[in-house]
């Protein structure tokens, strides 16, 4: 057994650690909010030339080729600094759609590009407020023509590409990925207010575009493994922004004072960042497991993934939420960091669904491990 | 036990509703949102005061307010019903309850009557809006922790100093402020109340924006502030005994009892009815269904709970600190109830605004409720309250008593 | 609005606490609990002569006459002394069936030997560990035979008369309630292990046991009606025993010294105590709005009755638990009285069905409100 | 990351798991029950002895123990995965973890080799059983605040007081002792540790009822019991500091990882399938499988937890207090999961015994666990120790240190 990241990972992470420090402190995040900028285009360009957005892409197409693990060290440093940038679309989302679903030809021509940050790419499900599974979705890929409206695009509008579930059949699981490049015709993109300003979403309204399958066209479970790897990697971006929270409120708690001591002497405080602690770790533990079995291939990826994103989610919003408490009256201020981490805790958590959602997939997958 | 109005009690409510009904259009339909950017701007400030100018004049302006303070001298129980009736229709909200609920009362408890009588026939009637200077960066949770220090210049004292969290400061006419007289005292017996004119050049107002957009507070800076001791409010270095008094008054100002902030159950139902899960609306999901009812039982329990406190009211008795349940419960509800009411939209309950379903008023609570759960006390001062003043149980180990409060540590 | 009791039922349950406190300490829990009594013969007498089995039962058939808020206010203090008696049984259920259901004939038969403690009665619904609605009814009652088998039957070895949940007709609401004499023949008592063994609890098999339906035996609605009267006034034996549980942690956390002071000095306990005082007021609010609907006849009860039991439930069991944690060592003791709440606590919850079958009345019965 | 055995991990599995196959049944289907009401019986605690005896002889019975103190000197983590295989096994347990995990351990490290090596011999192969005596009546939660004494008496000290939740006293050969030696020291600076013959009759045992009616542990009463300064431990007044290292050998010991006590997931997923609700089985109701997922989610982050914590100790570190999340998270998800399940069985669910369904494993379950949120260490404290020896917030205000323990306020 060795259930920890190894010597060189750990080193990754201290590197990244140092570069996230130094080229992403909150004040990044906050410049995106407080702009029209989708993103920090130079922070981006920079994580770009370190490699890392080919991490887990095979050097064949212009990537790293390290593995899902690293990718999980990154996402958490990632996570930790609430960097403002299309990280998660382009490459846990579009990236990965194309490593397990898209054709040889597929591969050679967008890896390239995606791995060196020379294109974006995104991932477009949800096309309304309700369960985003596969029988509300309305767009349908005929012909190589893609019509329909997807809402809540992470990086919409920056995206070069989007991976867009589509209708390719009349079934109720003929649904599979398509891929467009959103700056051909037919493409109508619409910024959309979102509860995190640091990041952009968008309304895309397809009337036609082009658009080919991803690989064959796979039905829904490819979806479902799409979400499950991205869920994965997402759950380290949770729980690397869950600990930040700690850090904040713990540092806030030494250095406060209120009745002539550190408000941090007070049981209220510590049981309260012990409870958030506790939260933490589980879900630091919980996501490990889904490192592992994203990285070895494993079976039980459906069911780590899951267990992965309600651990993590359930951490974020505690650990945001709390931190904002601990803060007292400059935790609610505007001009206050706290807020940016409850913002961007409760997008992560609904950018790839609802821990609702994620709980009966994993009392599903159980199931179905109970009956085999 | 009776539910229902007294016949008195009808009677009145029919005359409030009669008179709001012809004198203000009914709310809209539907749960008001959480924003209110126009709240403080000058339009609207002046139309808060003509409305509590219409209300005063009909009798209908700080009901139990004593007729030797220029009040109408009815009784609590008709405050609550009007405050039943107000809240149905679309009227300005937020301006004078602290200067009328706090500070004037506290004013007229301590002033010469010259100066406290006419002061407040002008704020009844809503000629002047008042504020409270109490917190400061330094003193939040911990309100005697006060530094803003009120030094004496022959009939005069000079306030230099920083507060925090003043509701609409910038268009108050007058404040009450919580100053350091004596610095070699202990923490509590060194502090001295007066009442100040906001319009001073030498105070200036800075609005603090909040997370959720919205700017309902604002900093107070004073420099050289310079006051006569005619303003002093109590006894030198009486102030906090004063500033006891200022928050036994906030306590005697019940609400209508709607059982809670945010999202009721009919929106929770609304929205679950409206929302399609996987195998059909959300409000046939059992887990749906128990999370709604459990959250209808806290918002029910609140509501008898105001009900009880209107009660011991109606029966002359006073409301104690058990009030202090309201806040707690109904800012815990409002952020589980918005948390999940994101959740059920899924992945396009990151949306706000116009894309996102009832016009994003659930996203708009989810990020005003942190600040709920701390303006005006937080969870954690609330349930020392409720440990030490409604249960008895002892205060904590101190460290800050019995010493002079220059020596008190203050961090940093 | 007057949200309360009145000063005449203020001081009812002044003189029944000083009762209870004098006839009915723990101890008398405890001592049926060590031993194989089914309850306290001689408290359950005194609470006779005293009249309070009648009640809510008019005199003209041996009653007290007055209301069912008095019976609330002896039932918070039922409650709070955790009185081995088979009140709730006898008054709140086999009582209050006859009340609403019983013909003329059958009230005036029973209902004065019920209010005197002539008789003891109970009730009897479930079948088995399942929710214990109209579908899990195989009891059946035919030409006045009653056969079939009833669990968790409160009292059901002391009492002498039931009020039995059977099936009177092949339709899924065809059943209704009868009344059997469980001296007769026909039937087998057996009592059950539980986990409040200060209340004694029994397994019922009927044989064919000589039985009348109650009134014209109307359906499911009856018994459910019958639940919401028993759910309004156990809410306040809940609400009773939630608040001695509260006063117990509070006694005990004002005289246990650790680290020098009071462990009701350390926030950890505080809050916790708060915790315990804000659950059980709402608790307490609740159950005046049901006691209001029950004792005015309010269309409402089936609503209030299901906000009642499911808040008073929680308090319970919140409190019942921290006041064992807040004893620390003792707490868990056998010898320490509070385990004998934490058990009751539970019981109840159980007796009359569990927390989440009402929370699912209560949101059937707003969706009806909002649909009318 | 490797969740999988290495090659050396995984044939030592292989020899434990065949080793145990020859000498012990593997444990009946189904999950464990709550109860054990023959432990501590004569015939129970020979049985124990024997199996002790049994591994020891194999090298399998504290497999981390250094040779020079007489032990296999294997890996930590084989011990883990012995743990790990024996769980699987019908073998006594609860005899000897006190004992050879903190008190042989602590004397191994205190006191003359002379005594120490033989009886931690003796104790390794199951002659002879340890236990410890630190907690009082009035010292839970603060250990520190022990009062029974012992003075001085020529060559030998005499001790008197209480003891309490001794495990397994009455069948214990020896115990370790933390006693009052300097009344007028502040709390930490007077306590004096010794080892004893729990055969003495100036040791007196009474067994402890727990509410779910088992006796694990017992009173001790030391009457006068006299002892020689050579059973000292560690030096005079040092006591406190021979204690934390008792409770850090504690630490060491790190169990298998099977995320928690009670019902887990497999068991509340087999109730609610066969628990027949009012619309199907139980398992089809969204808010049962929500409410089984998130407890299950907990129950693994904990497994993971401690899977992370036996990757430190085979890279050699030593755990850290992180371990205490463990019996916290465990003990209050226990107390939740066995509340659901009787609420699951509705009207029934308060049945026990043979009426009951699964044998009423979960209602001993429900009775066993508030024990368990006290047992060890309370929620309170393990957060405390969280906060402090984890996050590094400061410890509480204190009014007991720097005072002569005699002068500590003590209640009552």
């Amino acid at each position: 057994m060795d259930f920890d990241f190894s010597d060189d990972q750990k080193e990754m992470r201290a590197q990244a650690r140092r570069f996230l420090e130094e080229n992403c402190p909150p004040a990044k995040a906050r410049a995106v909010m407080e702009s029209d900028a989708t993103h920090d285009a130079t922070l981006w360009k920079k994580i770009a030339d370190l490699g890392w957005l080919g991490t887990a892409v095979p050097e064949a197409h212009g990537g790293v080729g390290l593995g899902h693990e690293e990718l999980c060290v990154l996402a958490e440093e990632i996570g930790r600094a609430i960097a403002p940038v299309p990280f998660n679309s382009s490459v846990y989302l579009a990236t990965e759609a194309l490593l397990i679903a898209g054709s040889e030809a597929q591969k050679a021509e967008w890896l390239p590009k995606l791995a060196s940050g020379a294109l974006i790419g995104t991932f477009a499900l949800a096309e309304k407020a309700a369960d985003a599974g596969p029988e509300g979705v309305q767009a349908s890929l005929t012909g190589g023509a893609l019509s329909g409206r997807k809402v809540a695009v992470a990086d919409g509008v920056a995206a070069d590409i989007a991976i867009v579930v589509a209708r390719t059949g009349p079934g109720a699981e003929d649904v599979g990925l398509a891929l467009v490049d959103l700056r051909a015709q037919g493409v109508e993109r619409a910024p959309a207010d979102s509860i995190d300003p640091s990041r952009s979403f968008a309304t895309l309204t397809f009337d036609g575009a082009a658009a080919e399958a991803l690989g064959d066209g796979a039905g829904w479970s490819v979806v479902e493994h799409l979400l499950d790897r991205a869920a994965a990697l997402t759950a380290f971006e949770q729980v690397g922004l869950s600990d930040v929270c700690l850090d904040m409120a713990k540092e806030y708690a030494l250095t406060r004072y209120a009745f002539g001591r550190p408000i941090g002497s007070f049981q209220a405080i510590k049981h309260k960042l012990a409870d958030v602690y506790v939260a933490n770790e589980l879900a630091r533990s919980n996501a490990y497991y889904g490192a592992w079995a994203l990285s070895s291939g494993s079976s039980e990826l459906a069911e780590a993934a899951a267990g992965a994103r309600v651990s993590a989610t359930e951490a974020a919003f505690l650990a945001s939420k709390e931190n904002i408490q601990t803060h007292g009256g400059m935790g609610y201020t505007w001009e206050g960091d706290c807020h940016l981490y409850y913002r961007r805790a409760k997008a992560l958590s609904l950018q790839l669904g609802a821990a609702r959602v994620w709980k009966e997939k994993l009392i599903r997958r159980l199931e179905r491990k109970n009956a085999a | 036990m009776d539910f229902e109005d007294s016949p008195e009690e009808a009677q009145f409510r029919q005359e409030v509703y009669a008179w709001l009904a012809e004198n203000a259009p009914l709310k809209k339909e539907g749960p008001s949102s959480a924003r209110d950017d126009d709240h403080g701007s000058p339009q609207a400030v002046a139309a808060a005061k003509a409305w509590q100018a219409t209300k005063a004049a009909r009798g209908f302006a700080q009901i139990p307010w004593p007729k030797e303070w220029g009040g109408p001298g009815g009784a609590p129980i008709q405050q609550v019903i009007y405050n039943q009736e107000e809240a149905k229709f679309d009227v300005p909200r937020m301006y004078f309850e602290i200067g009328l609920g706090m500070c004037v009362p506290t004013v007229l408890t301590y002033c010469d009557p010259a100066f406290a009588k006419p002061a407040a026939e002008r704020a009844l009637k809503g000629d002047e809006i008042w504020c409270q200077l109490f917190s400061e960066p330094a003193a939040g949770s911990d309100s005697a922790g006060v530094q803003t220090k009120a030094v004496r210049d022959g009939e005069d004292w000079v306030i230099n100093g920083q507060k925090v969290w003043t509701s609409g400061a910038h268009f108050c006419d007058y404040g009450i402020i919580l100053t350091r007289t004596d610095p070699d005292a202990p923490k509590h017996k060194g502090l001295t109340m007066f009442w100040i004119d906001m319009k001073d050049p030498a105070v200036e107002c800075r609005p603090i924006k909040q997370m959720s957009g919205a700017s309902h507070f604002n900093e107070v800076y004073l420099n050289d502030l310079r006051v006569k001791d005619s303003q002093r409010i109590g006894e030198l270095n009486g102030g906090w005994g004063v500033a006891v008094t200022t928050l036994m008054f906030e306590r005697l100002a019940v609400g209508g009892g709607d059982g809670g902030s945010g999202p009721g159950t009919e929106a929770m139902m609304a929205l679950a009815r409206e929302t399609q899960l996987e195998e059909g609306p959300a409000l046939q999901d059992r887990a749906v269904r128990e999370r709604i009812a459990e959250w209808h039982v806290r918002a029910q329990g609140l509501k008898f709970t105001t009900f009880r406190t209107i009660t011991a009211l109606s029966k002359g008795q006073t409301p104690g600190p058990e009030a202090s349940i309201g806040k707690l419960v109904s800012a815990n509800t409002a952020q589980e109830r918005s948390d999940f009411a994101l959740d059920l939209q899924d992945m396009a309950g990151l949306l706000m605004g116009e894309e996102a379903t009832h016009d994003g008023q659930f996203q708009d609570v989810f990020l005003a409720i942190p600040g709920l759960r701390i303006a005006g006390g937080t969870d954690e001062i609330l349930k020392n309250v409720i440990a030490e003043r409604v249960l008895g149980l002892p205060g904590d180990a101190r460290v800050d008593k019995n010493v002079p409060f220059k020596d008190v540590p203050k961090g940093g």
